[in-house]
């Protein structure tokens, strides 16, 4: 891309920027963000990051968009007692003066950053092969720093319980999110009826190019949890109870998988997630399979929030 | 500081670091999945084998006297992922082991599951949150690694957020989100920082950092956006404004965890930084505002705290004030290294300060929530009786509070006499003053608590409520720790100081 | 100026927008909307290194794209939990916000005025 | 670990065994009975202990040292007797009264600590047991029955805390400046002088020790603690606890360097509150508060004994404070003794209570033959024959004024009931008190060279130490007629001051609230994170 065309991405980006933070409307503001947030997968593209692209367009984008719209709409009713918080003029040009400054100094950090800029790529690809993966994004998560990967899974999951914990007691153990109205001849049911095996491949194959090429298991798990969000949404399928056994057991496989195949990794590598010589790539696709399915339901129980209805509501 | 161990080699003893954080993270998926009451015994088996690691590390690491490394993977940094237990490190988990194991037993009277209910909510939350809490607060003190220190950061919010609003009230949900998201916004400076770090220098390894970062812009936000966001974590004056609302607010045995751990998870990545990382750039002037902020957090928390009608309120801004106390450290060990003597004093002392503080007021918080079941208030005002039903919780709090004010023998005496060595020798005599004059301030709350305390019941008046022999023991056992951690001067060996430079203490015991 | 530049450029714009609307928005679903803008703009300056560590053949160094990725996942569950404790605090209150703060009432009005 | 090692560990340790067992409520319920006991091996260890050994717990790098000088043997062995003689007059007390846990507990506490700081060798041990000495003692005063006995003990806690800030920086000021490390009192006072930081150590070592010993502005906790105190308690604290400042006063200073100065100004105040003392005290008509104000003047004319001997860098300074502290301690705690039982006997049966209370009582004022003679004159010679001279002949002469005045009301609260008789116990414990507080003094004065006893009881010394006791009493007559024309100033006088204070600093308290409240604003907590950071970047820029 051109620097003309970088620059008029730029400029939208922080046009739609400036509406998220002046509009009036909450809704107005989450629209501004979610179509913000498809724009950046598109700086992410130009500053050669498709991995993270793919991962903003299905997490930044959609997950936290369909998050923040669903949260806009039932608390329509209190914007209006919010705007008569709204703090006074000395503040808000105080406000503005700080975070002006603050910009200000992270703008010239980033213009006195050393050039050329200190990497490690050279050493990730040398020691690319010993991973057995292609893509060295995957290699970083998956061998280098897999800790950090791990320590992913279980931060969503520790979301996830922080949010159950917020149950009202008398629901506990029931199904979260509110009951759906089913609407058999609606466009939500007809997409529920058709997207969702579309999804499934194409959330497998993201996962299973995600070794050689940009893709992988968040981003995988990512359209996995969108199609099953749209069988919650249209009615077709309830939301499970948090209390059934397979639900815990779905959430907690990836994250055991992961931890027990580094156990392994002590007696036949020598090192808490290390991978013996030549099995590597198997065992990262392995943890990367486990994953999937327990990154699909933790997102998607991460959206629909706490048990709202006992276990028998339809 | 030149650890006495190569820095990038797994040492003997490197897997119990490992194990120090899994252990607890594994009890929390197996907690999950078994649920009811079985999260509760797969907690305690956790707590007692995570005892075993915490002790089996100290062992290890008394026993070569250098840092225990270890490489996950096998990979080297800055490639790779370290952890690194340094003597701070294995200090702190120790009294977290002890902590946790404390408001464990404390918690088996209210976190119960009761009989002919499978599961219920605030238990099986309470139990995977209290080893949630523990695998993250280790986590954060051996990662040698800024980014990991981030997501240990992360996980660390995530766990504790949910406790404050535990009891589901209306207004712990509003403590709760001012907390989350104050917090956030605090990670982000952080991660800022981490970013800006790498761009600068091309790793994320505390060891690799401290030999590349020179003074230069970057380097200067950097350490200036990770030290703010981390300020609004650890809830230093005036980036309070979360901190007694949700302390106050929480189940005690929550509060317990959340006062005298959480917040010390991001002082100790402060430490981390100032003392390990930025040796070299750190300026007087900074840790001079650093301090300040400290000494007005205590001088404001105290006074606060004295006019508090309701007793976990005052706890909680008593903590407000003993965050200041953590603070005062940095000018001293910045003035200590210009003066080629070495920073063991002033670290020492902020680390005895930091242990002693949480020992004590996981020991007020929980002495607070046993005089609330049994008066049914938590009325300053009005809390005689107490003392009669209650001896030993009333003892356990009045140690407590001494460990606070810091008399003699407790662990807040030993810090405050190393502090005020070190100010004294590198003539900063105000930080003296500040210290001196929040002792008083502290010992007037506590004065008053205990002496109300102490007064006999209304006629004819009972306790609302038994609470179990086990409880009461675990708070006066949690607060003894605190009152006798002085006497650890005693002891034959200087746990502190392991992996760090290793200088004679002139004039300090 | 070569694009990294420009987009760091702007991602500390993105920033500052970001913390002006954390500071002035009094809905704590705003403030949710604010964090994400402002960690937008932290993942670009994170992206923005990462472009200019490009070396070995790599279109940018993939350490920091990987961070990324973890951090972005992070951001998410953070935005989750906060649009939770929102909901469950309307649901007990009907209302969302962030003032009347349930702490110690001051002994005598707080200050006149804002700031 | 030798005989000596075995006294001193046994004086320390069995209070601390007692107050430990205190933990069980049916050994806390036995415990008064034990009081006699507490303090025998602390008299013990006075008696027999050598006075080179140390007792040492701990490691190479950091121990707690324990020893005993001569000063310290004097003032251990009769503060054991009192504590013993007090703890039985306390038994019998207790017996009475429906709740007694507190008291039993903050006894043995106080008792630990009170031993503990005539034992301490270390700066460490010193101050942990002079702090274990003030909440104990705290303790004590919080067992009144009076309606302001809860205040009082706050503020004794309070100017007690506040002096051993003062003095916990003069301790560190001190070790910092003693060489190798050493934590030793004994080391310390000896480099003292040679301390970059010599008058500041002095100064906060001087005001923290001060406040303890009741110096005039500083004086005011003790008529409010003793007044609201149970009668064995203000007993123990008026003797036994308050000569700690005393004998690390003694400790502490170096005796073999002349500090004119400070000497001099110390002599000053404490002769000041010698006279103030007095004077505020023939205001009062509590006896008990008379003891108080009389402790007042005592330990002012003591420090300013001690003031005298620093400014001249006499090293036999020492010996004659300790001793006049000694006898001062003795008869004190008689006298609080005599309180309680005269309270309690009949009009009829008075008498061979109030004839020992007038002869020990005037003794404090120097009657010739008493312990109080021998010790005015051992300090004689510190004092000189300038102002200080005079002053203490002054200090005499109001001394014995006021220990009539103290008489004349002692003698007014009898009983209701004309036939009363107090407990044998309480009665015991008080004569055997009054005799001991006549007969130690001697003992002392004899057993150790201070003096020569010619030269005590030449008829020149009787007739000046007999004269301002004659000229005290007639006063007192002259006193006796003023009557109710005396201004009654409050218990505590310049302590009234607080109440004011209090006000203010609700005032300021109120005050960091808002501040509290506006920093916890959102708006306000965000803009001051961003500050912060900003700040932090332009330090470190400019550093």
């Amino acid at each position: 891309m051109s620097i003309a065309l970088h620059l008029a991405l730029i400029a939208l980006l922080l046009a739609l920027a400036f509406w998220t933070v002046v509009a009036r409307e909450t809704f107005a503001a989450v629209a501004g963000f979610v179509s913000y947030g498809l724009l950046l997968t598109l700086a992410w593209v130009a500053l050669s990051a498709v991995d993270v692209a793919l991962t903003e367009a299905a997490i930044g984008a959609g997950l936290t968009g369909a998050l923040l719209i669903g949260a806009t709409s039932r608390l329509r009713k209190t914007e209006a007692a919010a705007r008569a918080e709204r703090p006074g003029r000395a503040t808000r040009v105080l406000a503005a003066i700080v975070a002006t400054a603050v910009a200000a100094a992270i703008a010239a950090c980033v213009l006195l950053l050393p050039d050329p800029g200190p990497s490690l790529a050279p050493e990730v690809a040398q020691n690319l092969a010993s991973t057995g993966v292609g893509n060295p994004i995957t290699a970083v998560l998956m061998s280098f720093r897999a800790m950090d990967t791990m320590l992913e899974a279980i931060v969503l999951l520790f979301g996830l319980i922080g949010i159950w914990s917020l149950a009202s007691d008398r629901y506990w153990g029931g199904r979260p999110g509110l009951a759906p109205v089913v609407e058999p001849n609606g466009i939500l049911a007809y997409l529920a009826r058709v997207l969702p095996p579309i999804g499934l491949v194409v959330g497998i194959y993201i996962l299973w190019v995600g070794a050689d090429y940009p893709g992988g298991k968040f981003q995988g798990g990512t359209v996995l949890a969108a199609m099953w969000l749209l069988l919650l949404m249209s009615g077709l399928h309830d939301a499970p109870a948090v209390s059934q056994r397979w639900v815990r057991l779905a959430l907690v496989a990836g994250p055991a998988v992961f931890i027990l195949v580094g156990v392994l990794g002590v007696f036949v590598a020598g090192a808490f997630l290390g991978y013996p010589e030549g099995l590597a790539k198997p065992l990262i696709i392995v943890i990367e399979v486990a994953l999937l399915p327990s990154l699909a339901v933790t997102l998607t129980l991460l959206l629909m929030g706490p048990p709202q209805r006992s276990e028998s509501s339809p | 500081m030149s650890p006495a161990a190569p820095v990038n080699l797994t040492t003997p003893g490197g897997l119990l670091l490992v194990l120090a954080v899994l252990l607890p993270f594994a009890g929390v998926l197996l907690g999950l999945v078994l649920g009811g009451r079985h999260a509760q015994r797969v907690a305690w088996l956790t707590i007692l084998l995570g005892i075993g690691v915490v002790l089996a590390i100290t062992r290890a690491s008394l026993g070569s006297g250098a840092s225990l490394v270890y490489l996950l993977g096998g990979w080297a940094p800055p490639l790779g992922v370290a952890l690194r237990a340094d003597g701070l490190a294995v200090c702190m988990m120790l009294v977290v082991a002890v902590v946790v194991g404390a408001v464990g037993v404390y918690a088996n009277g209210d976190f119960g599951t009761p009989a002919g209910q499978r599961e219920t909510r605030a238990a099986l939350a309470f139990w995977l949150l209290l080893l949630a809490v523990w695998g993250s607060l280790n986590l954060v003190f051996v990662s040698g690694d800024i980014f990991t220190l981030y997501v240990a950061l992360e996980l660390l919010t995530f766990a504790g957020v949910p406790l404050v609003a535990l009891d589901g009230r209306a207004e712990t949900l509003q403590a709760a989100l001012r907390y989350l998201v104050y917090a956030l916004l605090g990670s982000m400076f952080y991660l800022l920082g981490t970013f800006l770090l790498y761009g600068a220098y091309g790793t994320l390894d505390i060891a690799l950092l401290a030999e590349r970062v020179g003074a230069q812009p970057v380097t200067w936000m950097a350490a200036a956006l990770m030290t703010a966001g981390l300020l609004a974590k650890t809830a230093l004056f005036p980036l309070h404004l979360w901190l007694p609302p949700a302390h106050a607010g929480a189940p005690a045995a929550a509060s317990a965890l959340l006062s005298a751990l959480v917040i010390k998870g991001a002082w100790f990545l402060v430490v981390r930084l100032w003392v390990d990382v930025f040796p070299g750039i750190v300026s007087l002037p900074a840790a001079q505002l650093l301090a300040a902020l400290g000494a007005s957090a205590i001088i404001v928390g105290n006074i606060v705290a004295l006019r508090q009608a309701r007793l976990k309120l005052l706890i909680a801004y008593s903590t407000v004030a003993q965050i200041g106390y953590l603070f005062l450290m940095f000018p001293l060990v910045q003035a200590l290294n210009a003066t080629q003597q070495g920073n063991a004093a002033a670290v020492t002392g902020g680390l005895l300060q930091a242990i002693s503080h949480a020992t004590a007021k996981a020991a007020m918080f929980m002495a607070a929530g046993l005089i609330y079941s049994t008066l049914g208030h938590d009325r300053v005002a009005d809390l005689r009786g107490a003392g009669r039903a209650l001896p030993m919780t009333i003892t356990a709090f009045a140690l407590a509070g001494a460990s606070l004010i810091g008399l003699p023998p407790s662990g807040g005496f030993l810090a405050k006499w190393l502090l005020l060595s070190a100010a004294i020798a590198t003539a900063q005599w105000w930080w003296v003053l500040v210290m001196l004059v929040g002792g008083l301030l502290t010992s007037a709350y506590v004065f008053m608590v205990v002496v109300r305390a102490m007064a006999p019941a209304a006629p004819g008046w009972s306790p609302k409520k038994q609470v179990p022999g086990y409880q009461q023991a675990a708070v006066l056992g949690l607060a003894l720790c605190s009152f006798l951690l002085g006497l650890a001067a005693l002891l034959p060996f200087d746990v502190a100081q392991i992996g760090r430079a290793v200088v004679p203490l002139v004039g300090s015991p | 100026m070569n694009a990294p530049t420009l987009f760091g450029l702007c991602a500390a714009v993105l920033v500052g927008f970001g913390l002006y609307g954390l500071i002035v928005h009094p809905q704590p679903l705003r403030k949710v909307l604010s964090f994400n803008l402002m960690g937008s703009g932290v993942f670009l300056v994170c992206a923005v290194i990462a472009r200019r560590g490009a070396a070995a053949g790599m279109g940018g160094d993939p350490v920091p794209q990987a961070l990324l990725i973890t951090a972005i996942v992070v951001a998410f569950a953070a935005s989750a939990l906060a649009v939770a404790l929102m909901l469950r605090q309307f649901d007990e209150t009907g209302s969302s916000s962030l003032s009347n703060d349930p702490g110690p009432a001051p002994a005598k009005p707080a200050a006149k005025g804002e700031a | 670990m030798n005989l000596d090692q075995t006294l001193l560990a046994a004086a320390m340790g069995l209070p601390l065994l007692l107050l430990l067992a205190c933990a069980s409520a049916r050994l806390r319920r036995r415990m008064p009975a034990l009081f006699v006991l507490a303090p025998l091996p602390a008299l013990a260890a006075a008696l027999w202990a050598g006075h080179d050994s140390m007792l040492v717990l701990g490691n190479t790098r950091f121990a707690l040292r324990f020893a005993l000088d001569l000063p310290g043997a004097m003032l251990l062995g009769c503060a054991a007797v009192l504590w013993a003689l007090a703890g039985m007059f306390a038994w019998r007390y207790l017996r009475e009264r429906a709740d007694s846990d507190g008291l039993v507990v903050c006894w043995l506490m106080t008792l630990t600590g009170c031993v503990g700081v005539f034992l301490a060798a270390d700066m460490i041990g010193f101050y942990f047991l002079l702090a274990v000495l003030s909440v104990g003692a705290s303790g004590l005063v919080l067992q009144g029955e009076g309606p302001q006995a809860v205040r009082a003990s706050a503020i004794y806690l309070g100017l007690a805390l506040l002096a051993e800030a003062f003095l916990l920086a003069g301790l560190i000021l001190l070790a910092q400046a003693t060489p190798d490390g050493s934590l030793l009192i004994r080391d310390a006072a000896a480099a003292l002088p040679g301390s970059p930081w010599r008058d500041l150590t002095l100064i906060l070592l001087l005001v923290g020790l001060g406040m303890k010993a009741g110096l005039v502005p500083l004086h005011f906790w003790m008529p409010l603690a003793y007044g609201e105190a149970p009668i064995p308690a203000a007993a123990v604290m008026s003797g036994a606890v308050v000569k700690a400042s005393i004998l690390a006063l003694i400790r502490f200073l170096p005796w073999s360097t002349a500090l004119p100065d400070a000497g001099h100004a110390l002599a000053l105040i404490g002769l000041f509150g010698a006279i103030y003392g007095v004077l505020i005290g023939i205001t009062q008509s509590q006896p008990k508060l008379i003891l108080a104000y009389s402790s007042v003047s005592q330990m002012g004319f003591l420090v300013a004994v001690i003031g005298m001997g620093l400014a001249a860098g006499d090293t036999g300074t020492a010996l004659a404070a300790a001793f006049y502290a000694a006898h001062h301690l003795l008869v004190k705690g008689a006298l609080f003794l005599a309180v309680g039982v005269v309270m309690l006997t009949g009009r009829r049966h008075r008498w061979p209570m109030l004839v020992p209370a007038a002869v020990i009582a005037l003794g404090l004022g120097g009657l010739p033959l008493t312990g109080g003679a021998l010790t005015k004159y051992a300090a004689k010679d510190l004092l000189g024959e300038g102002l200080a001279g005079s002053v203490a002949v002054v200090s005499s002469i109001a001394t014995t004024l006021l220990m009539i005045h103290f008489l004349r009301r002692l003698s007014a609260m009898t009983a209701v009931e004309a036939d009363a008789r107090a407990p044998a116990a309480m009665v015991t414990a008080w004569l055997a008190m009054a005799l001991a507080s006549l007969l130690i003094p001697w003992a002392l004065y004899l057993a150790i060279p201070i003096d020569t006893l010619p030269k005590a009881v030449a008829p020149a010394a009787l007739w000046a130490a007999l004269w301002p006791v004659l000229v005290g009493a007639l006063l007192a007559l002259g006193l006796d007629r003023l009557g109710t024309r005396i201004p009654q100033v409050p218990a505590g006088d310049v302590g009234e001051v607080l109440y004011p204070l209090e006000d203010a600093s609700m005032a300021a308290g109120g005050w960091c609230e808002r501040v509290d409240a506006f920093t916890r604003r959102w708006a306000v907590s965000c803009i001051a994170l961003l500050l912060v950071s900003l700040l932090f970047g332009w330090t470190l820029m400019v550093g």
